[in-house]
């Protein structure tokens, strides 16, 4: 069966080490805090200028003044620090993030990634997209493999206008878990009950697919 | 006023000597920390034909929103608008001019603009649409565009507390893109909740020294939660 | 030692890893604000053939001139060395290679190296020996020239307060080159004078927040004075 | 009779504005803080980061944290302020310095400055001095007119490798203060019986001489 959302965010935290700094985006990438595994710290980073983001506030707690990347109200933690996003995206640019995890339209075996405009739709803009793809080497993308149409969402080539160009290595989906390497997706992990076949038929792109391909368990 | 002393009396002085078609660098991200009486003001004074920069443009009826409504602005460069009905409504009919700019590099524009870098080189946008019609270059085997700075004609910002002298502290994440506006404005101009006497501010924790700002204003806020979330 | 809490409990774990043909990267300004006691460990280590970016290289017998006397550096990058005459013998002796970078283009350098910025235009420096063999480009009809930006191996910096996760300020203007050294380095080792628990520092007021350092450790610190200069 | 360096302080401080952002080099610069006119306010910029700077401290307030770009331990002023480097020249660089102040060892007509490297003898470095000369729109340039060998520091074209290139619009020497336009030495004001020609032959630069040019009062 296709993982749900918290599963999804279980398996991405399972990326995590002792002392890495993170990025989460919005929407699934936001759950992976709830799994951090047990002995490890790790420090989330805010790219509006938090480093050190807490849970959401308690209702007595909320200051307009303290908000996450998602415009959300948030407490820092003790020894979080904040700073400008001139700041902010010194460290994002300058590489010093271990882990950045977000969502994507498109994934293509060449690691470009397409996430933040449809043409013909509205456009809203990159926000910090962008600055996060290009500047971390750990990115972890995270989507449902297909459309609700049934089309991939791993392509040859994204069809989407781009987020950033060769920058991808990791992705997982809500089928299975997959490396970008030489111009293919290698299936490394399926979801529980999914079978190799299905997802065949729902990558678009390249894809190898090792001798033994382990079930996630959780 | 003599000398130092940034302090003015009045919106209307605060940002007297704005006029049609010029540039204001706003700061603020989201909601949090945007300089809202200042905007409030320019929405008053009825300016056009601004070019607007910031990271976003309010919400309906708040914020940079208001100037929406009332077609001041002719030009928006941000990061991310997708919070304004309106905005997409002034888009499609081609009465606004948008620049979509990526996070990262906006707020580095603008610290280039203030530090006197005319323009820098990043990976960031590379290969995208961002990068249509800038130069390319590679440094360490890696394409980088080349970016140019901005600068403005008026900044304003919100901070928290300032002195006389125009040294500013922000409060929390009301920070953001705050400093970097205040660094670009040829005149920049800041509305807090208090101005406390010189002095009070410890020197080594100011976050925009006073060299950047040209005036001061004390105001009261409404600081507009645009997403409340809490924990049960 | 656990995830984010970078204590290490020696100089010698301080700068393990450490070896010859590096680059270190040293804050301070003068005598002001220098790891005095990370540069006794380097000398004490013996690691040799070393490329050293800082402001100044310290005077005879302290600071950076401890490690000339040793002959640990081969290369050196500053904007000031007029206080050293071992420095002096050294370079003409043709021992050490010296490339002399205008103060504001070595901060602006640094920074852009912990920023991620490979290169950028300044007018500083344009029409001097600076320039030599360095790309010119006009901005605003002004001509500038291309800089490129410095990373280190190693960064060895001073800080005042630092907490367990590396959250650094720094006091008067012993900060100075220390934070952009500190975002600059691989490896940024961090000498304060006190130790505090995570949370008792504002978050709003760390001038090196901990995601630029790699390791701290708590030293004692003599302070020397260059001109000790007082009013009557 | 030549001014002293206390005079050319003096002078220099008329240039002063109220509300003005001041940076003063080394030496004679230096003695303009003692002159500023009675009813101005100014704040002093020390390039290694302090914006306020105050005077020399007594003995007991002396502290090795708290330097000039000189070295020379000082205090700050209430509503100072304290940062880094970079931020420190971002202000220099970006134009938000009022006036700069700052000694040369030549200057010429085509506004070029040369203040930090004679060739052969020892190089000690430009420090902040090229920044200086290319960030501010005001400098004044204060040195003697001729070396103590009656050589003319106000060339034609500076011999000694630049610190700035075209950026120099004006010039107090022990005799005489002059403005740079088109390509030529303008001399504005001399010294208290200091005449025109010993001016015209101490000023190697094409110099012009209008019809009248007031002595300094001191």
């Amino acid at each position: 069966m296709a993982l749900s959302r918290e599963q999804m965010a279980q398996r991405v935290a399972r990326e995590l080490k002792d002392g890495y700094y993170v990025n989460l985006g919005i929407g699934i990438p936001t759950l992976v805090a709830n799994y951090v595994p047990a002995g490890i710290q790790v420090m989330l980073q805010s790219e509006n200028g938090l480093l050190g983001m807490g849970a959401f506030p308690h209702e007595d707690e909320v200051d307009a003044d303290l908000i996450n990347a998602g415009k959300q109200t948030v407490t820092s933690v003790p020894g979080a620090s904040i700073f400008s996003s001139a700041e902010s995206f010194a460290m994002i640019r300058g590489g010093h993030v271990d882990l950045t995890v977000l969502g994507a339209f498109e994934v293509d075996v060449e690691g470009n990634i397409a996430s933040w405009m449809i043409p013909g739709k509205m456009v809203k803009g990159m926000g910090g997209a962008m600055d996060l793809v290009a500047g971390a080497d750990n990115i972890i993308v995270t989507m449902t493999h297909a459309s609700k149409d049934g089309e991939s969402k791993l392509l040859s080539r994204c069809m989407l206008p781009l987020t950033g160009s060769g920058c991808i290595r990791k992705v997982l989906t809500d089928l299975a878990y997959l490396e970008i390497e030489n111009g293919a997706f290698i299936l490394r992990e399926r979801a529980p009950g999914v079978s190799v076949a299905e997802i065949v038929e729902k990558t678009a792109g390249k894809l190898v697919v090792p001798e033994y391909v382990p079930e996630m368990a959780f | 006023m003599a000398g130092l002393d940034k302090r003015v009396n009045s919106y209307q002085e605060a940002l007297a000597g704005l006029t049609d078609g010029m540039t204001v660098l706003a700061g603020g991200f989201g909601l949090c920390g945007i300089p809202e009486n200042l905007i409030n003001e320019i929405r008053r004074r009825g300016t056009r034909e601004l070019t607007v920069v910031s990271n976003n443009c309010g919400i309906d009826h708040f914020g940079l929103g208001v100037l929406l409504e009332e077609r001041q602005i002719r030009k928006m460069i941000a990061s991310y608008v997708g919070e304004n009905i309106l905005f997409e409504q002034q888009l499609l009919s081609g009465e606004l001019e948008v620049e979509l700019t990526p996070q990262g590099t906006l707020a580095e524009k603008l610290r280039a603009g203030g530090a006197g870098i005319p323009a820098f080189y990043t990976a960031t946008g590379y290969g995208t649409p961002v990068a249509e019609g800038k130069e390319v270059r590679s440094f360490n085997g890696r394409p980088h565009i080349l970016e140019a700075s901005i600068t403005g004609d008026f900044a304003i910002v919100k901070g928290w507390k300032a002195d006389h002298f125009g040294n500013v502290v922000y409060r929390h994440t009301a920070q953001n893109f705050n400093p970097m506006m205040a660094s670009a404005g040829r005149i920049t101009v800041v509305e807090v909740e208090e101005i406390v006497e010189p002095g009070e501010l410890d020197p080594a924790q100011i976050h925009t020294p006073g060299i950047y700002v040209d005036r001061i204003i004390k105001g009261a806020f409404e600081k507009r939660i645009e997403k409340r979330t809490v924990s049960i």
